[in-house]
């Protein structure tokens, strides 16, 4: 059974959320009720309270438990984010202003993430000039992509579908256009999809050498 | 708290120096453990030149501090405050190299 | 000047202690500001051990000892000076002080011929021989150009310091019993002293 | 010695000279005030013209580069020149002296030219806007390696941070010094008021954090200029360290904001329960331990760079530690009220304000704290709806807390109570239509310094730009209502019009040159009253 990066990282949410919103709910409404019930008018001399160390060390304590129980869902969450399964399929991510791109173990290139419904998916980020980052909020996971370091993740393409990709890292002017998709498909069609890719690129490969020579004439020329 | 109690005995509380000879004697100090370290480099430590070079270092800013600079007879919260800056920036080095040292493999 | 002095209850209030307090504390600030270049350095080295090693031998390490003795020596200076100036020998107070600012220059004059020698060499950034470095060695040269050139910067603040202190005690400003701004400049050449105490090792010695 | 107000103090120099050439700590606060509210004034407008950007996906009023660099400028301003030397230089500036007994801080001249850095600083900003590559647009970060790549002019906006750094290192020496040195006869360390001990702790901070940013921007800068290779990658430099660098001070700098905010509710709320605070000595300790566990946490705004996977446990660990000083305060505050006497008079609304929108802003915290939920919620609009909760509902809204709570003592004026709790209301109002709605567009994956984004966030961005028009209109009622009380001509000269404890309840208002014709002697804790009911049971 894989681990479910979504769901740990729900639950995590839901936890931390559930006590905080407790705490916050105690803490308001014990100031208000304080605030109406000693007010000046009710209560117009105070009581000469300095302190209490049963107190202070209560919620020194109390506080101390449920943050260790949160570093504890976030940490036992984030060691399954950061451990691909063995079976995990590859595939090379790369970064640049202002663009995704993709490449598959057998040299398919492309600039759409296609993944088999059900095989987890390890990526190897890499970038080709600033920071980015990239991030699938569907799947809860993100990495950032430095120059000159490489950076994994993975994620488990559960259900059909297209998931957004977005670069989260800021990165000059299109950052907010540096996005891209996961299109999930079943196994059998992403077969044939990366077969056909693999055989458009070999009978591309020719014509894209003179394109790029061509293309590198072009600019010469206008500069 | 006679660091709190005000103004006043500042003046008061001026320092005698020690004389000159003590200090020519840290100076020699200093010279001596500078020659050592300029020998110990000719030799191969392996493992531990860095170890020695900064424990040389150490002892020698030690000398300056405590006498040039008189730290050993000033008011004992000097040496807390040093106490302090020196543990803040020790720590930023040990939680930088937590990421250094664990860093899955970069290239 | 402080122009609330000019009216009846001026607080002339001299704070000996405050002043080498606030000294002391500015002086924190100079050892992080090393602190964060230190942090690199280690970190660097970390990462291109071999480098490293390779580059700290093409630096003179006879011109570094040399330099380290003058610095260890006009601190000497320094401190003996402020003893002096105790003893009301104002004139040989001056002479000391003046022997640290002529260690002081003479450390910059080294420090110029070996920048220059490297430089000769082709040894800086964007320099011609740069591209033959390895990232270590470049880091290496960027760490060694960054840190000597901003402690070269502190000589030359301290020894104007040390300057202003000179012309204090001839003018009579600073005296035996009241020279606390000789202490405050003596504290910061001192830190000067000492930041070169570490950068020595880290540069010239670690092969 | 007759009684002269420093406002009305006439020295060697008249008008504005009498004000930007004096060492009075009172005077150079005012400085402080005016320039403080200016910045925050012009930040504000960049930010309602951001939010008026992301009314409508696509083009709205302005093009990609020039939002890069409202928002850039936005936080630059904000907390270069607003949160960062916010309450220290101001309050700290006018009250800390008195609160000690003292007439002055440690070093008067060094104080002066403190306001000079800052404003030489501020200016340094807005020539960098007009001269080289223009208006910079990296984000107020300087991530490498874009910071050395983009055409826009960082190396000065960078220096520009550098010099109002050093402006910030020499406030928080001189009030070191001066908290050291100047208490007067018989305040002992615990006798201190609390915002003194915010502003101790707050100012070591200032003074070991900054020194590192201040390299590191230097670096930048020599970067740029020379092409040293530290931090480039294709030099062989890792842009990962420039982070922990940055984050080194950044981080610490959260606590430079609010522990003198934090100080400033430990005064207010003491004040206006008639009572002395519940346990001085744990919120004095809690600032301290913020303070220093503050320098340890920094790695939790990396933790998706991919820094080792060991550093980020340990700092996960870490950031949970330092919510718990935090959590403290707040139940303390709440404590002090319980059996008090309260006036709900409007300094006082602002700390009730204060405590839900800051806790608010806390325990979310937790969640950004956390690692596999940060994964997920970092670079978001999560994250930009926390700092604001925290930084802004925490200094920002205390910063003016703190103006409302100490304008009578410090002009001899008073505003319009009514208005200001109005004012105060829609601030609250507004701050939560535009900020909360930033929370779930983060949950949803919107990433933040965006400058278009997809439909479906649309409805979203809607509500906080209109949030965004309540909270500015709460502000400018806040701002008009105090000008106004300001320039009225009726003067308000109680001394103590709350009811304070405190020794800057007992000078005239407002306060004389030097603060006291005599330096006073203490007794008591800083908020012992004599009148009140002994508890039935000591507890």
């Amino acid at each position: 059974m894989r681990p479910d990066i979504v769901r740990q990282t729900d639950i995590t949410f839901i936890v931390i959320v559930g006590i905080s919103f407790l705490l916050l709910a105690l803490v308001t409404a014990a100031m208000f009720y304080f605030i109406y019930k000693y007010s000046r008018k009710k209560n117009p001399v105070a009581t000469d309270i300095t302190g209490n160390t049963t107190l202070e060390i209560l919620w020194t304590a109390i506080p101390l438990v449920l943050v260790m129980v949160m570093f504890f869902f976030g940490y036992s969450g984030f060691k399954q984010m950061r451990n691909a399964p063995s079976d995990a399929m590859t595939v090379k991510v790369t970064g640049r202003m202002w663009a995704w791109s993709y490449e598959y173990d057998n040299g398919v290139k492309s600039d759409t993430l296609f993944v088999p419904k059900g095989i987890p998916i390890k990526l190897e980020l890499s970038s080709a000039d600033v920071n980015h980052s990239f991030y699938m909020p569907a799947f809860r996971v993100k990495e950032d992509v430095i120059p000159g370091r490489k950076n994994y993740m993975w994620f488990d393409p559960k259900e059909e579908g297209r998931y957004q990709v977005e670069c989260a890292e800021y990165c000059g002017l299109s950052h907010s256009y540096m996005l891209s998709q996961v299109l999930v498909l079943p196994a059998e069609k992403f077969n044939t999809w990366l077969a056909e890719s693999k055989l458009k690129e070999n009978a591309d490969t020719t014509k894209m050498q003179t394109d790029t020579i061509k293309s590198k004439q072009d600019t010469l020329k206008t500069k | 708290m006679s660091e709190n109690t005000h103004i006043q005995e500042s003046s008061a509380a001026e320092l005698q120096h020690p004389g000159y000879g003590l200090y020519i004697l840290v100076w020699a100090g200093l010279v001596g453990l500078t020659t050592i370290t300029v020998a110990l480099a000719g030799f191969n430590l392996a493992g531990l030149t860095v170890v020695t070079a900064l424990a040389i270092a150490i002892v020698k800013s030690l000398l300056v501090t405590n006498y040039f600079m008189h730290v050993r007879t000033d008011s004992p919260i000097f040496k807390v405050f040093i106490f302090v800056c020196i543990a803040i920036f020790l720590t930023m080095i040990v939680l930088t190299f937590f990421d250094l040292t664990y860093r899955f493999p970069l290239k | 000047m402080n122009n609330e002095a000019t009216i009846g209850h001026a607080h002339v209030h001299r704070d000996d202690v405050g002043s080498k307090m606030g000294m002391w504390l500015f002086l924190f600030t100079e050892l992080l500001l090393f602190g964060g270049m230190f942090i690199l350095y280690a970190s660097y080295r970390f990462m291109y051990p071999e480098n490293f090693k390779v580059a700290a031998m093409h630096l003179d390490t006879l011109i570094g000892s040399v330099n380290t003795i003058l610095l260890l020596t006009s601190s000497l200076t320094v401190a003996l000076s402020i003893v002096a100036l105790q003893r009301k020998q104002k004139m040989f107070s001056v002479f000391l002080l003046m022997f640290t600012v002529a260690a002081g220059g003479a450390f910059l004059v080294n420090k110029f011929f070996e920048w220059s020698t490297k430089i000769g060499h082709g040894i800086y950034p964007k320099g011609p021989e740069m591209a033959n470095l390895s990232d270590g060695e470049v880091v290496f040269y960027g760490l060694y150009y960054v840190m000597t050139g901003l402690h070269a910067l502190h000589v030359i603040v301290g020894l104007i310091f040390i300057g202003f202190m000179i012309v204090f005690i001839l003018k009579g400003k600073q005296t035996f019993d009241n020279h606390q701004k000789l202490e405050n400049a003596g504290l910061y050449w001192h830190l000067v002293d000492i930041i070169w105490i570490f950068l020595f090792p880290l540069f010239y010695l670690i092969h | 010695m007759d009684y002269v107000s420093y406002l009305d103090y006439k020295g060697k120099h008249k008008g504005l000279l009498g004000w930007i050439l004096s060492t009075d700590h009172k005077r150079i606060a005012i400085l402080y005030l005016v320039s403080l509210v200016s910045f925050f004034l012009i930040a504000m407008t960049i930010g309602v013209l951001m939010r008026l950007e992301m009314l409508t996906p696509g083009k709205t009023i302005v093009d990609p580069q020039t939002y890069n660099a409202l928002f850039t400028l936005h936080g630059v301003i904000m907390i270069f020149l607003f949160i960062i030397p916010g309450i220290p230089v101001v309050f700290g500036n006018f009250f800390l002296p008195i609160m000690l007994g003292a007439k002055d801080v440690a070093f008067p001249r060094l104080n002066l030219l403190s306001w000079y850095l800052y404003i030489g600083g501020a200016f340094l900003v807005v020539i960098s806007l007009f001269v080289g590559g223009g208006p910079i647009d990296t984000g107020w970060t300087f991530y490498v390696p874009y910071s050395l790549r983009t055409q826009s002019n960082v190396t000065l906006a960078v220096f520009a941070a550098f010099v109002i750094g050093f402006s910030s290192i020499l406030t928080g020496l001189n009030f070191i010094v001066t908290i050291h040195r100047m208490r007067c006869p018989g305040m002992t360390w615990f006798k201190m008021p609390l915002f003194v001990w915010g502003l101790y702790s707050t100012s070591w901070i200032q003074l070991l954090a900054t020194p590192v940013l201040g390299i590191t921007l230097i670096l930048i800068m020599l970067e740029r200029t020379f092409g040293i290779g530290i931090f480039d990658p294709a030099l062989g430099g890792d842009p990962l360290l420039y982070q922990h660098l940055f984050w080194i001070y950044s981080h610490p700098a959260v606590y430079i904001m609010v522990l003198p905010a934090m100080g400033l509710v430990s005064e207010i709320i003491p004040t206006f329960s008639k009572k002395d605070i519940f346990g001085y000595g744990p919120i004095a300790m809690s600032s301290l331990a913020i303070a220093f566990i503050g320098y340890l946490v920094w790695g939790h705004h990396m933790f998706s760079t991919g820094i080792s996977d060991t550093s980020r446990a340990i700092f996960s660990f870490l950031t949970f530690i330092v919510a718990i000083p935090s959590g403290v305060k707040i139940f303390n505050w709440v404590a002090t009220m319980y059996k008090g006497s309260i006036e709900t008079r409007a300094p006082f609304m602002f700390v009730v304000a204060f405590i839900v929108i800051f806790s608010i802003g806390g325990l979310t915290g937790l969640v950004l704290g956390s690692l596999n939920t940060d994964i997920h919620l970092t670079d978001t609009y999560f994250v930009v709806a926390h700092f604001h909760y925290v930084m802004f509902g925490g200094m920002g809204l205390l910063f003016f807390g703190g103006l409302h709570y100490w304008f009578p003592k410090m002009f001899g004026k008073m505003y319009n109570e009514r208005a200001a709790k109005w004012g105060l209301l829609l601030f609250v109002i507004g701050f939560n239509t535009l900020y909360f709605p930033m929370f779930i567009m983060g949950y949803l994956g919107m990433p933040r310094r965006y400058y278009d984004y997809l439909p479906e966030y649309q409805i979203y961005h809607v509500i906080s730009t209109v949030g965004s028009w309540i909270l500015v209109t709460g502000i400018l009622i806040l701002v008009i209502n105090l000008i106004k009380g300001l320039l009225s001509k009726e003067k308000y000269l109680d001394p103590n019009p709350w009811g304070g404890t405190t020794l800057e309840w007992k000078v005239p208002t407002p306060p004389e040159l030097e603060n006291f014709q005599e330096i006073p002697t203490v007794e008591h804790g800083p908020y012992y009253r004599d009148n009140l009911i002994k508890p039935e049971n000591s507890h």
